[in-house]
């Protein structure tokens, strides 16, 4: 990653020297060794401050969303799930494709420093790199490698899009990852062999933790409307009220809003501070569209139609006797 | 000075949850809370910062302080919210304890909220020293000792390995304590000096948290020379505007007033509120606070400068749960450092 | 506050029956916003239009509550009586109180505290209406006919005669349909042919008619009074300007084994070919497919002997785009596929027949020149039998459940047309029931019976089976219980009706519904039977449902009445309820663009100006004229910034919470 | 009042009377409960229906708020698949609610209590049929308390 965090610097450079965008959008190190944040440069000099390493997390796209309200030429660098996202904006007409230039990073995985706190390895750590699946703790001690995708975050563990799906320039060679699709959805397949009464206690546990701190949604490439349903006083479905029958309706209405939409990144799980597995609900929508109206993935291809706003004239339903969807 | 084994432990809850509600760190699906606790709860002492503060003890996210019902014409309202059980909080780290000062400083004074003073007035407050402080800890910016009995405390209390130390600290601690006299023992001076220890080794490792050199002279300039920095600009545009930063603090305490609209009956309660949100403080002519920029300044100006001067201290207490919280770690130490020109 | 009065209606017994008026008057009154409210016996009628009306004024109430009939009845009515007392109409509400309430309930505390919550939620709901004003919208004053059968040929002169411009689109290289088709017509046997081919002239000579033929409807926009029609014409390969009509193009062209569909595949005919003599127009086509120049390049023999030089094989399908202000759907009927019922042996001998290719058989200009002989061997038949109701009222998958209306009728003009013309004949009608309601209709039936000697037995057929050159038909007589053994020479089915084929697809494109039968459903089954739910569209004939001749005319001649009333109008008013987007909320996502079946949104941008900080934004916008108030889009927009005028968000939830109390 | 008297008067107040909250479209199945009202089907009178111009308009919004409401059951009610009077808003209800039902069932609500049918305005004997069966699985099941707001008080 080191080698490519080089080329991220250069090209940054290059792109705000040269003036091929107004401004870069990319990662910068902060106080921890997890600690790596967005930052948005505009001089060529600033270029030196971006990273390119395995906390690189966040998704950049979102921010364009303001960046092209203001008109303005940005370069942004884009991992596999990131670049899911931007296609998902752009489906929503959020940005302009040709505002923008994508730098695409495939991407091995993103460290977990939950992952890496629970194992005890945080005490003294100073930095952690990665190159492949081998990862480094450097401690003021030392050095020590271990190998393997133990500290991946569960999301990059089931990353089935390492590489860009869109991009103007690839920083890297593309990454061979087999991942099985038959396990995409088992944490679903769980759930539904609950019964009826285990399932609702579960969720309602689950919904009841919820600190209604909105993060899950603000995260979400998806959720990128001006201004949300449950912030728009006059919709009569806003209240900030931790009671549980309003976490549920925000929580089942988060996911349905995201129905056909959600790319799967798995930012909203890893974001929530209450630890609400929003991604096992996402799941459960994107399983049954793929049974019920084909295959779809979205943010993977912008041309095709997403599954809430088209139909078939056989499309099958879930609540008729025959389910066929005739008459 | 007085002890108990860490063996006995399970007998100190059943005792004190005979004549309190007891409110303990307690472990769900791999995050540790204050909850309530209740037989066969897994009660977590070690961890160091609870996901969410205590605050919501003191000051609950959602409160309903009056109930109405139409009847006919007339409406008839029923003041509820207070608190009428008896509480002990027990665990509190030394930071969240101080948070609890702060919060008073804004509901005790006058007007008092009588429901806040109630509830503060109904617990006992058990805190206890941080043996391990963590690289996010930056308490002692603030002049807040994790190894001591902070003020405010009632019980304070050393978690030693196997055994807990506890010395109260005001009448009502003592009170408390004597309750629970044939629970704990009397410390032996052997207990005295392994404290005395641990402060030390406390204290040592304070000093070397990487955080352990912000310097919160170093942002000396005047309120308007820091409210206009060009800071609120450059790390606004990266805050996603989420409110996990205020809902996980423990010194936030803006909060919004609603009605449950019931129909022929209903409810005005008080909830957390944040001002990350677009929606805070919005009126009928608008939110004065249009863009993220202006509500993020808020945050830190509120806790970094006009609270001070309301009140003669940071309303930050360095736990650093926004630092772990923050979806994209734009958080209070860096607004800090950058403040104080370090960044 | 508001000022919502609430009007009780007692519909005579009807609600007062078994809802406590009194109740409900007093449990509105305690309702928010009301101020007033008020029972009458009958509120729809003058006095209680009066009433309202006066009380509107008196109590200067700004919202009005009707709980009475379903507002598909009367809503129309009180809108109207709130205007004329100088309220916004669509500041009325009604509460279906006998519909959905005094109607089916019988217990009258129940049924009392339903019209109660009923009327709640009408409150509740009025108290967010807002006024809202109907636009205006102009009229293109032409007609399209979608069909160039008799409903459709009864449509457009009706129209064109009214002094407006008609188009025809027939989708078969002539007009006529089955009309066209038919020897005889009951309960007159006059002739089909001569009562058709004048109204077929008339139609082509008419100053005001256009006739497509060979053409289809490919899509329709717009909306009433502006419709705008993409047909795609077939190539005919034949010029239409230079052909003279003269026929020796058919004659000589070698390919002669399609058949006619004209014929009913009694017969071949020619690749280049016209339907039938009196085709309208009278210009041939070719039959791609049969064709040996388009199959094999070679050929090409029409070309070489027409005299007129009209052969164009380079020709190609043309796009014609038109607008209308008016549309009469008369795409007729079809029957349906009889090979399911393998137990009448229809698919596998060729003497068993259908009614319409017996209509063939029995013509004078049909392939056998009007002599009734068995298509297996050109003799003539001793013993014919005819059997009903072959798939209708049909409850099992392969029928229909209908009845098909016009079988009985005509397959005793079929059994009495040949006990006219030999005697000799012996024919047996199979039946379930006669109907003939109908003017002389049951004269003629019994005419049939009485004076013609065709002998009806009531009872099903079992089995059709070939017994050497005859037809063993195998039946029950349902009235004795007899087995009933025929050995017939030719049997004819009457097999049901059905819609056309592609009805669903052209309701599709015309936004109009199609009934479980795929026949067009009309607006209301008694008082608009020529309307359809889209405005501006009306139906004529057989695709509304089974009809004979005189019915389809009456009905073309209504919703040529009902056109020629639309495009008589200079200017319409449109439905207000439609989508508005709130552009300070809407994200420009555009998922409602997607949604919406006409077209009715787009896309602008915007600029916003926040303390001079200039952003541009993309949001939707709403065609006024050409939303029709669907709301689908309402929910496709997450953060609900596109609503619905009428049944917005924030009152459909009023009515939901004023219902859960 | 009697003893007797006022236990029955108890008895009937604790019984479950569950509220069915049914969307309806107004060119079919509002017509068809109409029809069902012309031909005096009776259905029960918990059944309450709200008009709407499509089933298209019906926001899974409305469905959660129903619940939230204490309603026992919400119905979906619209014109068969092809029958649209504005020919395609019913093959989005389709999908939708197809997604909704199969989700609220795996949060935990029980699929007897969401209902979505296709009932044309000539069906008023399967509106009535469509209610009952839908009354009577939810009698079956009970008051729902799930995802019910405890401070509505019904």
């Amino acid at each position: 990653m080191e080698k490519i965090g080089l080329k991220v610097r250069a090209r940054a450079k290059e792109a705000l020297e040269n003036r091929e965008v107004d401004e870069v959008m990319g990662w910068k190190k902060g106080e921890f060794w997890y600690d790596v944040y967005p930052v948005f440069i505009t001089e060529a000099n600033e270029a030196d401050d971006l990273i390119w390493d395995a906390f690189c997390v966040n998704n950049l796209s979102k921010y364009l969303i303001q960046k092209q309200k203001e008109n303005k030429k940005v370069g942004v660098f884009l991992k596999g799930c990131d670049s899911l996202g931007f296609n998902q904006l752009l489906k929503d007409n959020r940005i302009d494709r040709d505002q923008v230039v994508i730098y695409g990073l495939p991407c091995v995985g993103m460290v977990d420093p939950e992952k890496v706190k629970k194992e005890g390895l945080n005490k003294g750590l100073l930095e952690i790199k990665r190159s492949k699946d081998e990862i480094t703790f450097v401690t003021k001690e030392g050095e020590k490698k271990i190998l393997g995708r133990q500290f991946d975050y569960d999301k990059c563990l089931a990353c089935r899009y390492p590489n860009p799906v869109v991009y103007d320039e690839l920083l890297d060679t593309e990454i061979a990852r087999e991942v099985s699709e038959m396990d995409r959805f088992k944490d679903v397949e769980a759930i539904e062999k609950m019964s009826i009464t285990e399932r609702f206690e579960y969720w309602s546990n689950q919904f009841s933790k919820c600190i209604r701190c909105n993060a899950c949604r603000n995260i979400c490439p998806a959720c990128s409307c001006e201004k949300c349903v449950f912030d728009n006083v006059n919709a009569g479905v806003s209240s900030k009220a931790s009671v549980d029958s309003e976490e549920q309706f925000f929580h089942i209405t988060r996911a349905y809003h995201v129905a056909g939409r959600c790319v799967d990144c798995g930012e909203c799980t890893r974001v929530c501070p209450a630890g609400i597995p929003l991604d096992q609900l996402n799941h459960k929508i994107m399983k049954d569209i793929n049974e019920l109206y084909g295959k779809y993935d979205a943010g993977v291809d912008v041309s095709q139609d997403a599954p809430l706003v088209t139909y078939k004239l056989d499309d099958a339903d879930s609540f008729t006797e025959h389910g066929k969807g005739g008459k | 000075m007085k002890k108990i084994l860490k063996s006995q432990i399970s007998q100190l809850w059943k005792r004190i949850n005979q004549s309190y509600e007891l409110f303990i760190p307690i472990e769900k699906d791999n995050k540790v809370n204050f909850s309530m606790w209740q037989e066969g709860d897994q009660v977590n002492l070690e961890i160091l910062k609870t996901n969410s503060s205590p605050k919501n003890i003191i000051f609950p996210q959602t409160e309903t302080y009056l109930q109405f019902e139409k009847n006919g014409k007339k409406i008839n309202m029923e003041s509820v919210g207070g608190k009428k059980e008896a509480y002990v909080l027990f665990g509190v780290r030394p930071c969240d304890v101080v948070s609890f000062n702060l919060l008073d400083n804004v509901f005790l004074r006058e007007p008092v909220d009588r429901f806040y003073e109630e509830r503060r007035n109904k617990g006992i407050v058990i805190s206890m020293a941080c043996s391990d402080p963590e690289e996010t800890c930056f308490c002692s910016a603030f002049g807040i000792d994790p190894e001591n009995a902070v003020e405010g405390v009632d019980v304070a209390t050393w978690d030693m390995g196997d055994k807990i130390l506890w010395m109260a600290q005001t009448e009502k601690g003592k009170m408390f304590t004597q309750s629970l006299k044939d629970l704990l023992k009397e410390a032996t001076e052997e207990d005295e000096e392994a404290c005395v220890q641990l402060k030390n080794n406390i204290k040592e490792k304070v000093k070397n948290l990487p955080l352990s050199n912000i310097d919160m002279k170093k942002i000396d300039k005047s309120m308007k020379d820091l409210f206009e920095s060009s800071i609120w600009e450059d790390f606004s545009a990266q805050c996603l505007g989420c409110g996990s930063c205020t809902y996980v603090c423990p010194t936030c305490h803006c909060y919004d007033i609603q009605d449950f609209d019931g129909g022929k009956s209903g409810e005005r309660f008080r909830c957390w509120d944040s001002c990350m949100f677009s929606d805070f403080t919005l009126m009928a002519h608008g939110n004065p606070r249009k863009t993220q920029k202006e509500r993020f300044r808020q945050r830190f100006m509120h806790k970094l400068v006009y609270y001070p001067n309301n009140h003669g201290t940071y309303a930050c207490v360095g736990c650093g749960r926004c630092i772990e919280r923050c979806p994209v770690h734009i958080d209070m130490v860096k607004v800090i450092k950058k403040l104080g020109g370090e960044l | 506050m508001q000022r919502i009065g609430v009007f009780v209606c007692w519909c005579g017994t009807n609600i007062a029956g078994t809802v406590n008026i009194e109740k409900v008057i007093a449990a509105a009154g305690e309702m928010p916003g009301v101020v007033y409210a008020k029972d009458y016996q009958y509120m729809c009628s003058a006095v209680g239009q009066n009433l309202v009306k006066n009380t509107i004024k008196e109590q200067k109430l700004d919202r009005v509550v009707i709980a009475s009939c379903s507002p598909r009845m009367h809503e129309a009515t009180f809108r109207k009586t709130a205007k004329v007392a100088g309220l916004n109409p669509y500041l009325v509400e009604v509460a279906n109180i006998r519909e959905h309430c005094s109607w089916i309930h019988k217990n009258k505390e129940e049924a009392t505290k339903k019209a109660i919550a009923l009327t709640r939620a009408a409150v509740a709901k009025v108290a967010l209406n807002t006024a809202l004003i109907a636009g205006e919208i102009g009229v293109e004053s032409r007609a399209l006919v979608i069909g160039g059968g008799i409903a459709g040929i009864q449509t457009a002169l009706d129209i064109a005669e009214a002094g407006y411009e008609v188009d025809i689109i027939e989708k078969s290289p002539s007009i006529g349909g089955k009309m066209a088709q038919i020897d005889k017509t009951f309960p007159t046997l006059d002739c089909s042919a001569c009562i058709l081919t004048p109204k077929m002239v008339d139609v082509s000579t008419h100053p005001n008619i256009n006739i497509y033929t060979y053409s289809e409807l490919e899509n329709v926009k717009g909306y009433v009074g502006n419709f705008e029609v993409t047909m795609n014409q077939r190539a005919r390969s034949v010029n239409m300007e230079k052909c003279i009509g003269c026929g020796i193009c058919t004659d000589k062209c070698p390919s002669k084994k399609a058949k006619s569909e004209f014929e009913e595949g009694l017969r071949n005919r020619s690749a280049i070919y016209t339907p039938f003599p009196q085709a309208i127009p009278n210009v041939p086509v070719i039959d791609r497919e049969a064709c040996i120049k388009f199959k094999t390049g070679k050929c090409g023999l029409c070309e070489t002997v027409c005299p007129a030089g009209a052969i164009e094989f380079s020709q190609e399908d043309t796009k014609i785009t038109k607008k209308y202000g008016a549309i009469v759907v008369a795409i007729g009927y079809d029957i349906i596929a009889l090979d399911k019922f393998g137990e009448y042996a229809y698919t596998n001998h060729q003497d068993v027949i259908t009614s319409l290719e017996f209509e063939r058989l029995t013509n004078a200009a049909g392939p056998t020149g009007g002599k009734l002989v068995r298509p297996s061997d050109h003799k003539k038949p001793k013993k014919v039998v005819f059997v009903q109701c072959v798939g209708s009222r049909d409850k099992t998958e392969r029928g229909k459940t209908y009845c098909s209306k016009i079988c009985c009728m005509y397959t005793a003009k079929h059994a009495m047309l040949i006990r006219d013309k030999y005697p000799d004949i012996e024919t047996y009608v199979f039946y379930i029931d006669v109907r003939t309601p109908g003017k002389n209709f049951d004269e003629f039936h019994r005419r049939a019976v009485e004076e013609y000697g065709v002998n009806y037995i009531k009872g099903m057929v079992g089995k059709i089976f070939p017994d050497g050159e005859k037809l063993q038909v195998h039946g029950v007589d349902a009235l004795t219980g007899d087995t009933i053994k025929i050995d017939a020479d030719m049997v004819v089915l009457a097999a049901a009706t059905k819609a056309k084929e592609d009805a669903e697809d052209l309701g599709r494109k015309l936004s109009i519904s199609t009934d479980t039968n795929n026949f067009f459903t009309e607006a209301h089954p008694k008082l608009k039977p020529v309307e359809t739910h889209c405005a501006g569209i009306y139906l004529a004939g057989a695709c509304q449902g089974p009809k004979d001749i005189p019915e389809t005319v009456a009905q073309a001649s209504g919703a040529a009445a009902k056109a020629i009333g639309l495009l008589s109008k200079d200017k319409l008013v449109n439905n207000p309820c439609i989508s508005e987007v709130d552009e300070k909320i809407c994200s420009g996502c555009l998922a409602c663009t997607k949604i919406c079946p006409y077209d009715a949104i787009t896309s602008k941008v915007i600029t916003f100006n926040d303390h001079g900080k200039i952003t541009k934004r993309v949001v939707a916008q709403v065609n006024k004229a050409l939303c029709q108030g669907c709301g689908g889009c309402t929910v496709a927009c997450r953060p609900g910034a596109i609503d619905i005028k009428g049944f917005t968000n924030k009152q459909i939830l009023a009515e939901v919470d004023a219902l859960c109390r | 009042m009697s003893v007797e008297a006022k236990e029955t008067v108890m008895g009937n107040k604790n019984e479950f009377e569950p509220l069915i909250v049914a969307f309806c479209c107004n060119w079919c199945s509002y017509a068809g409960a109409d029809l069902a009202g012309t031909s005096r089907l009776s259905y029960p009178a918990n059944v309450k229906i709200i008009r709407v111009p499509c089933s298209c308009r019906v926001n899974a919004n409305f469905v959660l708020r129903a619940f939230q409401r204490g309603a026992d059951g919400v119905v979906i009610a619209g014109c068969h698949p092809g029958d649209c009077h504005y020919s395609t808003g019913n093959y989005y209800t389709r999908r939708r609610f197809s997604l909704l039902t199969n989700f609220l069932e795996y949060v935990g609500i029980e699929q007897e209590r969401f209902k979505v049918d296709w009932i044309s305005a000539a069906e008023g004997n399967k509106f009535a049929t469509v209610m009952n069966d839908v009354l009577e699985k939810v009698h079956r099941l009970g008051p729902n308390r799930k995802l019910r707001d405890a401070r509505w008080k019904r």
